[in-house]
């Protein structure tokens, strides 16, 4: 017979729940709200998002001191981990989530903003992905993920249209297969090790010194695989281009940064201890990930003639940039792939809200897609500020000092020279070469072209509310004015990678 | 004195500027005037310093500033005035005024008037420069300067296409052989650690003889150009193109006699390497026959007297290579004065002939053009050294030089080059003075040249009469710096037996050339036999050289040009280039078929993704496991 | 005031050009005007309060940006870099003062303006990251400059220039990267401060292939062959005032890096490449001059003429002695002022007949006589004339390297020939002959507002052609610091031999007195 | 023995079953296999001593998830034979046989590591769903709880995607048309 | 005969290529949704197999949270098929083709 367990409530630690269950409580506010009374303004909804997130926020600084006081700390049976990743990822994911929520207050109306379901949604997979960060056990990762991301199949499909649609489809059909790699490798470190939590499978493989070599490539396989759909490595890509095509700009935005910063903490604590035990093929195929993800990317970004595409082909490009500092697994490089995401959430932002408040519900003649480069041909002469702004985005994602990303750029690459990896360094530098190539084009047809018949620039800003505008400006202002933030942040960021232990 | 040092070396480029003001303006008489009477100044002012030298005063060196100065390189703008200076200074200036003057009537209907005396006075400066100059960086500038001035004053009249070619070709000639001056400098620079003649020539004698030799050759590579020498000649006769003072001054008394200044100047490093002098006295006298066998039947008066000068060029370098530089300055300065003279009268020539410059198609013309007639007459009985005429001093004491020296392969060239300058000089003048009155075939009328372009020619005309009188003098004046040694040959009888037989050789070569030519009544149409001989179309083609330079070093300079820019630059440089950017982006082009928009595509890209993984990770696996396996099975195929 | 007058020249420009957005269009290029004189004005008052007598930096300013990474605001000019920056201000001042009818003037002056920060930036920067952004942010400006005011071509032309140019610098940050990790080695302190790289002394293997890296990036921006070919296409097609930045300051930013960064920091490597870059400058001296003789079109022909000039820098500057190092800084700015000047002259022609064609000229000295002046006293300049600033730099350039290597100097020597070739064969074309085009007969000669441009440039083309002094007393100062830093750090016997220690021993100045006394 | 037996039946019958389901161009036969095939893979669950997880395989697969997918069945009308272009069979069949033969390779080798501690020992003595519950109300509680948000998620997005607003788009619609569209009602 | 821990092992995975092979296959969307499910319940098998032979029960635990997730997913991915069928009368996955390149 079973005896009864007391537990105690304190050594539940039930307050690493608190920032995951405020965005919970406040989608569930939303839900009931609508059900009092419906129809109201999404204002309403944007506001009170806004607002729990901000709440969100404030238990991430409460937790963020008690990391700098005692330490990482567990919670719920050991199933919580609130570590300097954990809590840096979760500031990126709730400070991107908080810049780009406002972006639902367009001059025009789509469909998903009439919805109160939307607003939850998108709380809801906040949390998800919280959780999805906040622990190290593989069966909370799992439910984490899925949560987010069927959240975030609905909120791009919700758009309604066509290729909305499309994108959703193809992205759940994708993400289902990427969940069964992902349990299956799961089941493999589990067979091996009898555990789902990271630190003991480590642990164990550790002890009996990797004993099982063919087993553990096995799952590392798989749960490759499952992190590379994720983070958009090639060849588990695809899916990401017509994604960001079919969803709004704001969303594809979205897309580009939170998810896969949750991933990327998933697969630095997966791959941190895999890749200092020595494991030569674990090194080649990052390696290959890392520099093909770059270069295919960047190669595909050139022969595109959709801004939203390219940014796409793009954000992946950066992704397998960032992969790099998994694959290097140093302090300065963990620290670096912090950095530049909150760098890269500033650019980012502020291109994507561009593309947003250009948005057109009905396409021109000479208009192949949404936001094709022709539409932006002789920008300066219609619209010179939001072509300014556009081009300092653009430069600042090809990584031109003194801007944004070029911050991230030098100390992720330093971080590749430090660890030796001198020939990955020159990859990483060129390959930026080759993407400037199509962030030019952009400014090429803003600067240098001259503008369609009948455009008065108007359409530029045909979607821009004060609250889209103030975004735009808040992105501008941390792209320039970033080298400020580089240092307090740098030593913020290294400080709590290296207080976890990575 | 370094008053007067500053007014010789100033007043020039006062009046270049001065003139240079109206440029852009019609012609103002005043420029010309006022040129002429600074450049008169800036001899005045020489005069005076020679005087001062004569009198045995210490040579003047002043340093007006520092030009250059880094590291251990340090280059003022210093002058020194002693006997070479001085000499050339009273040549340059002396001909200058002359020519300055004459030219006031010569170019006086040009509308370029103004411009014409800028450049003039400007060259005028240059020549100051280089042979004030107290080291061999300030040589430089004026031997720069004058090629500039030359180019300018060449290709004078710039609507001529011709003109603007010889322009060109003369500058970039010099510029080969500045080229080698410059490396030349370097040496000096780097051996001596300074570029100051006094300083650099006391150090010289503790240098090793190949450096030695190296300088002496870069320096003289450098004067070859200046002064035309062979293989560095085509340019003079094409610079004929250029005005007529300015081939008086320029082309036959100052610049070209550069060369000749720059070995003198650098006497004490040539007397270390005799080898090298004698290379240079060697040239020199291949020149003076080479250039008179091309003068000899030239249509062209213009060129034969340039071939003319070459040749003279060529008993100065023979001179100074052979030791004997008070010789070659005194032939130098000889020279000048005729040299200018025989081009101004050649100049009344063509004004008079209006630019008709075939002496086939004058004769006749001492009817109307007397003086200018006699003038030239006595220039060419100068240049053709009769006594006692100017010539007659300088270019024998070089033949006695040579034959004093035991070098009589050189004497030989070189007196019978006498016998030639002699013919060709009077083929000149008898084909253009006398015989029957050609041009009026051609409808001109003839006419002597102002008054005052006479007058002003005058002096020259003395001086190439009684120059012979300075000889002695000037050996006395200049025997202080230049090794100076006079040349006796100790039996009066050998002496007295080469000069005689000299005069008598050259007198009749004079006569031959006046039988032959005096009654002259044709214009050669090209059709005698003589002109069809291998040797008449050797020397008239000027021994194919032009046309050799044409075909085998322009004409493939210009395809080559052409080539590395066509094909090699745009080719394959730039399309390297862009052949990267093209592969990538051809790349991206080609693959990105495999975003197919297909969702089971997509979904089989994850699948291959995965099995590629697994297969890495297996054959990984496996080869760890089996790895001992591996490894005996390796080492039994012996790997 | 003084202390943070770098600051000042650094940010007035940007600043100005911020508020110049609100200036009206028709007022707006009195203000560039305006705005650039006083940027001149503060350039000339810097170089009235620096010590000509100091070798080292003057004017420092140090501000933490991002301590934590070494990266600190290091600001400083001495010898070297200084006049440099006067060229920049004076070039931005001709420039604004000489546009013609442009579209969009506005935009241009302000663009003209932040590239003017830029390069200030770039002359005073002492922190490598510092003289990074400044670099890669000084392509922006002339991209936009390029493009949009361009010839046909001039999208091609411009992301040419770009892309070549940002790629090579990238590896060059790579280099710089490791740069730091070296220090950071040694010292246990991150530092992108240049003067801390230079007490570094690095193994000789170690050296080459940073040196490699850093050539990279400053050959393409030289540029030096075979990466030379992004030059013409941007000439070719840039505005008039683009090409005379481009031409002036721009391409400066590449021979200056070599001696910033280079030569004190890799002295080894430096004496090691030595003969190859020799080579490669040889190639660019007489190739490129024998492309520019083919060239049809007369900016081409300036173009390319650049480029070998920038051979002749190259040359000098890998003498590694103070007078080859001292003539090259001065070729740079001579160098500036000449091209400057010739891209100001195609310019004024090109206004008035819309072409660039040689081809469509000739005669123009009978129509133009000022014109064809003011452009012979620059070719005369550009081939090297005496008394003409250009001249002095080459000179020294080619003098110095005579030490290194005689028969490497005498090829490189023909550069005085080559450059004589094209030079008079495209003044020729355009000037010389007969006026046989029916447009050409009407032309109006050079305006005063051109000669407001033009003037000066010629002024300074024959005054320090004449007297360089002033300006050559400093660089010279600074360079022997810098050469005996080098040779102070040099490890190998090559390179001890090949830099020239000038701290002599005292017995050669015993010897010197010895042998004036005897006299 | 008898767990080989059943065992070796078992494997063959889900395998057959499954390959019917990814096979069959019969929706409802792939319909009914699928559904087979869960249902014996409950069996090795009762087999594996996981009654509990048995049981909720019935009742979610076959009962929940099947019914789901016959509902869909019927309203996407693909009862019927489905045609389906087929590309290139051969990558197909060829990609996954090598990622079966692959991990099959590694899998049929027996595992080294022996030192398995267990964390959440089965208990003597005590039902699997007792010993199910324990973990899960303790270990797993947070899981547990973000997994019925995970439900929540999808009851909501199925509510939304399946919903009659979903008809119009009025991100297509221009504002004159939406104003249209709401004075007829249809829109909320 | 002992069935081993191998035995489940071998069997999950040829399941999982089963599914793996009606995933690339199938291009009616619902029955590659059927793939899927296979998918997640070839590795529940291991999972519980695992649990079984370890004497753990966490595999079970995670074998019931992929239970949970694989109910979840058919929820969300039958409401975007509904959708996409009511716009275009058809679940074919060729007909999701609008956006490459």
């Amino acid at each position: 017979m079973l005896a009864p367990i007391n537990i105690s409530l304190d050594s539940l630690n039930v307050i690493t729940l608190a920032p995951m269950l405020i965005p919970v409580v406040g989608a569930l506010l939303i839900l009931m709200i609508d059900v009092i009374k419906g129809g109201l303004h999404k204002s309403l909804y944007v506001v009170l998002s806004l607002l729990f997130l901000s709440m969100d926020f404030f238990f991430l600084l409460d937790a963020s001191e008690m990391f700098t006081q005692n330490g990482t700390v567990l919670g719920m049976f050991d199933v919580m981990l609130v570590d300097g990743l954990a809590i840096l990822s979760q500031f990126i994911i709730v400070m991107a989530s908080m810049l780009f929520i406002p972006l639902a207050l367009t001059h025009k109306r789509f469909h998903e903003f009439t919805y109160p379901e939307f607003f939850a949604l998108f709380l809801f997979m906040i949390s998800g992905f919280q959780f999805m960060v906040a622990t190290d056990n593989l069966i909370l990762i799992f439910v984490g993920l899925e949560t987010a991301s069927l959240s975030l199949y609905t909120l791009i499909a919700m758009h309604n249209r066509d290729k909305s649609f499309e994108a959703a489809v193809k992205y759940f059909t994708m993400g289902a297969l990427a969940a069964g790699f992902f349990s299956f490798g799961a089941m493999v470190f589990y067979a091996l090790t009898g555990s789902v939590e990271i630190h003991k499978i480590a642990l164990v493989l550790t002890a009996n010194g990797y004993a099982d070599i063919g087993y553990v490539l096995v799952g590392v396989a798989f749960m490759l695989a499952a992190f590379a759909f994720k983070l958009s490595l090639i060849p588990f890509h695809t899916w990401a281009p017509d994604v960001y095509e079919g969803s709004s700009a704001s969303m594809a935005g979205y897309m580009s940064i939170v998810p896969k910063i949750a991933a990327f903490v998933v697969a630095m604590r997966f791959f941190e201890f895999l890749v200092h035990s020595g494991i030569v093929w674990l090194d080649i195929v990052l390696y290959a990930f890392v520099v093909i993800t770059m270069t295919a990317a960047n190669m595909w970004a050139l022969v595109q003639t959709d801004v939203k595409r390219m940014l796409a082909y793009s954000s992946i490009s950066h992704a397998g940039f960032v992969m790099a500092a998994i694959l290097i697994g140093t302090t300065q490089s963990n620290s670096a792939l912090f950095l530049y995401w909150v760098l890269f959430t500033f650019t980012n932002l502020g291109s994507f809200t561009m593309l947003w408040i250009s948005r057109q519900k009905s396409l021109p003649e000479h208009q192949m897609s949404d936001h094709s480069y022709d539409k932006f041909a002789g920008m300066i002469k219609t619209a010179p500020v939001p072509a300014l702004i556009m081009g300092l985005f653009m430069l600042s994602l090809a990584g031109i000092p003194p801007f944004a990303l070029f911050w991230g750029k030098i100390y992720m690459i330093s971080a590749a020279v430090t660890s030796g990896y001198t020939i990955l360094a020159l990859i990483m530098a060129l390959n930026s070469a080759i993407a400037g190539y199509y962030y030019l084009k952009l400014i090429v047809y803003m600067f240098m072209k001259e503008p369609v018949v009948g455009n008065d620039g108007h359409v530029y800003v045909s979607n821009a509310t004060l609250a889209l505008k103030t975004i735009i400006g808040i992105a501008a202002v941390g792209t320039i004015f970033a080298f400020v933030a580089i240092n307090p942040l740098l030593e913020f960021i290294t400080a709590f990678v290296y207080n976890s232990g990575y | 004195m370094e008053k007067y040092l500053y007014i010789a070396l100033f007043a020039p480029l006062v009046s270049s500027l001065f003139s240079a003001l109206f440029t852009a303006t019609p012609k103002k008489l005043f420029t010309g005037i006022i040129a002429s009477v600074l450049i008169f100044t800036s001899f005045v002012a020489s005069t005076i310093l020679l005087l001062h030298i004569l009198k045995g005063g210490e040579p003047i060196h002043v340093t007006l500033m520092t030009w250059m100065a880094t590291g251990d390189l340090y280059i003022p703008f210093g002058f020194v005035v002693d006997q070479i200076s001085v000499t050339m200074m009273m040549v340059v200036t002396l001909v200058s005024t002359i020519v300055h003057i004459y030219s006031i009537g010569y170019m006086d209907h040009d509308k370029g008037f103004n411009r014409f005396f800028a450049w003039l006075s400007a060259f005028v400066f240059s020549m100051m420069i280089l042979v004030m100059s107290d080291n061999y960086a300030g040589l430089f500038i004026g031997w720069e300067g004058v090629g500039l001035c030359s180019w300018g004053l060449i290709g004078f009249w710039y609507h001529k296409e011709i003109a603007t070619w010889a322009s060109n070709e003369a500058f970039i000639m010099n510029r080969i052989a500045d080229l080698g001056m410059l490396i030349g400098i370097f040496l000096v620079y780097w051996n001596t650690g300074t570029l100051q003649y006094d300083e650099a020539f006391a150090l010289m004698p503790s240098l090793d003889s190949a450096t030695l030799t190296w300088i002496g050759i870069f320096l003289f590579i450098g004067a070859m150009g200046k002064s035309a020498q062979f293989p560095l000649h085509t340019w003079l006769a094409d610079a004929m193109e250029g005005p007529t003072p300015v081939s008086a001054l320029i082309h036959a008394a100052t610049m070209v006699t550069a060369g000749v200044y720059l070995v003198v100047r650098s006497n004490e490093l040539y007397s270390l390497i005799p080898n090298v002098g004698l290379f240079i006295a060697s040239l020199g006298a291949f020149v003076a026959l080479f250039a008179a066998s091309m003068a000899l039947v030239n249509r062209d008066m213009k060129r034969i007297i340039a071939y003319s000068t070459l040749s003279q060029l060529g008993y100065m370098f023979a001179a100074a290579g052979l030791g004997a530089y008070w010789v070659a300055l005194f032939h130098l300065m000889a020279h000048a004065f005729f040299k200018a003279l025989l081009f101004l009268g050649a100049g009344n020539v063509m004004h008079a002939m209006h630019d008709e410059l075939d002496p086939f198609k004058m004769g006749g013309l001492k009817k109307v053009m007397k003086w200018t007639w006699i003038m030239m007459t006595i220039a060419s009985l100068a240049l053709a050294g009769i006594f006692p005429f100017a010539g007659f001093f300088s270019k024998d004491t070089i033949l006695e030089a040579a034959f004093a020296e035991h070098h009589f392969v050189i004497y030989g060239v070189l007196l019978f080059t006498a016998g030639l300058t002699a013919f060709y000089s009077f083929r000149l003048v008898a084909l253009i003075f006398h015989g029957e009155e050609r041009y009026k075939i051609f409808g001109i009328h003839p006419h002597e040249a102002y008054r005052f372009m006479l007058i002003a020619m005058s002096p020259l005309l003395i001086l190439a009469m009684i120059a012979g009188v300075f000889q002695e003098p000037f050996f006395a004046m200049v025997e202080e710096i230049l090794s100076a040694h006079e040349y006796h040959i100790h039996s009066h009888t050998t002496l007295w037996i080469m000069l005689v037989g000299t005069q008598l050789f050259v007198a009749l070569a004079i006569l031959y050339a006046y039988k032959k030519y005096a009654t002259w009544s044709s214009v050669p149409d090209g059709t005698s036999p003589i002109e069809n001989s291998f040797f008449y179309k050797l020397l008239f083609n000027q021994y194919y050289i032009p046309y050799f330079y044409e075909t085998y070093i322009v004409k493939p300079y210009r395809e080559a040009s052409e080539l590395f820019w066509t094909k090699v630059d745009l080719k394959i440089v730039d399309a390297t280039v862009d052949g990267i950017a093209g592969i990538v982006y051809g790349t991206g082009e080609k693959t990105r078929q495999m975003q197919s928009g297909n969702l089971s595509t997509m979904l089989k890209w994850m699948v291959a993704g995965l099995v590629g993984l697994l297969f890495l990770a297996v054959a990984f696996g496996l080869a760890a496991r089996y790895s001992d396996e591996i490894i005996v099975f390796l080492s039994a195929l012996g790997v | 005031m003084l202390d943070h007058i770098l600051s000042l020249l650094i940010f007035f420009p940007a600043l100005a050009a911020l508020f110049g957005f609100m200036i009206q269009k028709e007022s707006m290029r009195a203000y560039g005007i305006s705005v650039a004189a006083i940027e001149f004005a503060l350039s000339l008052w810097l170089w009235f309060a620096f010590d000509g007598n100091v070798a080292g930096m003057q004017f420092m300013e140090n501000l933490p940006l991002v301590p934590s990474f070494g990266i600190n605001y290091i600001l400083g000019v001495d010898g070297i870099s200084l006049f440099i920056i006067i060229l920049a201000a004076f070039f931005t001042m001709i420039g604004i003062a000489s546009l013609t009818d442009t579209p969009n003037v506005k935009n241009m002056i302000i663009t003209l303006l932040f590239l003017q920060m830029t390069m200030v930036g770039v002359f005073a920067a002492l922190d490598a990251i510092i003289f990074y952004i400044f670099w890669e942010l000084s392509l922006v400006p002339m991209l936009y400059i390029i493009g949009a005011w361009g010839g046909p071509l001039r999208i091609y032309a411009s992301i040419k220039f770009f892309l070549y140019t940002f790629a090579g610098s990238l590896v060059m940050l790579v280099g710089m990267l490791f740069m730091a990790y070296f220090y950071y080695q040694a010292t246990g302190v991150w530092s992108f401060a240049i003067l801390d790289w230079y007490r570094l002394i690095l193994p000789e293997s170690l050296q080459l292939w940073l040196f490699a890296a850093f050539f990279i990036g400053f050959a393409i921006k030289v540029p030096m062959f075979p990466f030379h070919t992004w030059l013409p296409y941007a000439h070719g097609q840039a505005p008039t005032i683009g090409s005379v930045i481009l031409a002036a300051i721009l391409l400066k930013m590449g021979t200056y890096a070599f001696i910033r960064f280079s030569l004190p920091m890799f002295p080894d490597a430096a004496a090691f490449f030595m003969v190859p870059i020799a080579i490669i400058a040889i190639i660019m001296i007489v190739y490129t001059a024998m492309v520019a003789y083919a060239q049809k079109d007369v900016k081409q022909v300036v173009a390319y003429s650049s480029i070998s000039h920038m051979g002749v820098i190259i040359l000098g500057t890998f003498a590694l002695n103070v007078e080859g190092i001292s003539g090259s800084i001065f070729l740079m700015i001579a160098h500036g002022v000449v091209s400057g000047a010739l891209f100001l002259l195609v310019g004024v022609i090109y206004d008035r007949r819309h072409t660039k064609m040689m081809s469509e000229f000739g005669g123009l000295a009978h129509v133009m006589p000022r014109y064809a002046t003011i452009f012979g006293v620059m070719l005369m300049a550009s081939v090297g004339m005496p008394l003409t600033i250009n001249f002095v730099g080459e000179f020294l350039s080619l003098l110095g390297f005579y030490q290194q290597s005689h028969i490497l100097t005498l090829l490189a020597g023909t550069a005085i020939i080559v450059g004589a070739i094209y030079m008079l064969a495209a003044y020729k074309k355009m000037f010389f002959g007969e006026v046989t085009k029916e447009e050409n007969k009407n032309l109006k000669d050079v305006n005063k507002r051109e000669w407001v441009a033009l003037l000066p440039l010629a002024v300074i083309t024959i005054w320090l052609g004449i007297y360089p002094n002033p300006v050559l007393a400093p660089i010279d100062n600074s360079v022997k610091s810098v050469v005996q830093l080098m040779h102070n750090k040099a490890t190998t016997e090559l390179a001890k031999d090949r830099i020239p220690n000038l701290v002599k021993p005292k017995v050669v100045i015993i010897e010197k007195t010895i042998i004036e006394e005897v006299h | 023995m008898f767990e080989a037996i059943a065992f070796y039946l078992f494997a063959f019958l889900t395998i057959v079953m499954f390959f019917i389901t990814v096979t069959t161009s019969q929706a409802l036969y792939a319909l009914s296999a699928l559904a087979a095939g869960m249902i014996f893979i409950s069996a090795f669950f009762f087999i594996l001593g996981a009654d509990f997880l048995g049981a909720v395989q019935i009742i979610v697969y076959t009962g929940a998830v099947m019914a789901l997918y016959a509902f869909g069945m019927m309203f996407f009308d693909s009862t019927r034979e489905v045609k389906e272009k087929q590309g290139n069979k051969y990558i197909i069949v060829g990609l996954s046989t090598l990622a079966a033969i692959l991990v099959v390779v590694i899998f049929s080798a027996p595992m080294v590591s022996d030192k398995i501690v267990a964390l959440y020992p089965a208990i003597d003595g005590v039902g699997n769903t007792q010993e199910v519950g324990l973990v899960l109300f303790t270990k797993y509680l947070v899981p547990f709880e973000v997994a019925a948000i995970m439900l929540l998620v999808a009851m909501v997005a199925g509510i939304v995607l399946a919903g009659k607003k979903m008809d119009l788009s009025i991100t297509l619609m221009s504002d004159s048309e939406i104003e249209e569209q709401k004075n007829k009602k249809v829109l909320s | 005969m002992e069935i081993g821990l191998n035995h489940y092992l071998v069997l999950s995975t040829i399941l999982f290529a089963i599914g793996l092979v009606g995933v690339m296959r199938r291009k009616n969307l619902l029955l590659l949704f059927f793939a899927t499910e296979i998918l997640l319940n070839a590795v529940n098998i291991a999972f519980a197999a695992i649990s079984h032979y370890y004497g753990d029960l966490t595999g079970q635990m995670f074998a019931f949270f992929v239970i949970a997730i694989a109910a979840s997913e058919v929820a969300v991915g039958l409401g975007l098929l509904i959708v996409w069928y009511k716009r275009h009368s058809s679940i074919d996955l060729d007909a999701l083709t609008t956006m490459k390149g």
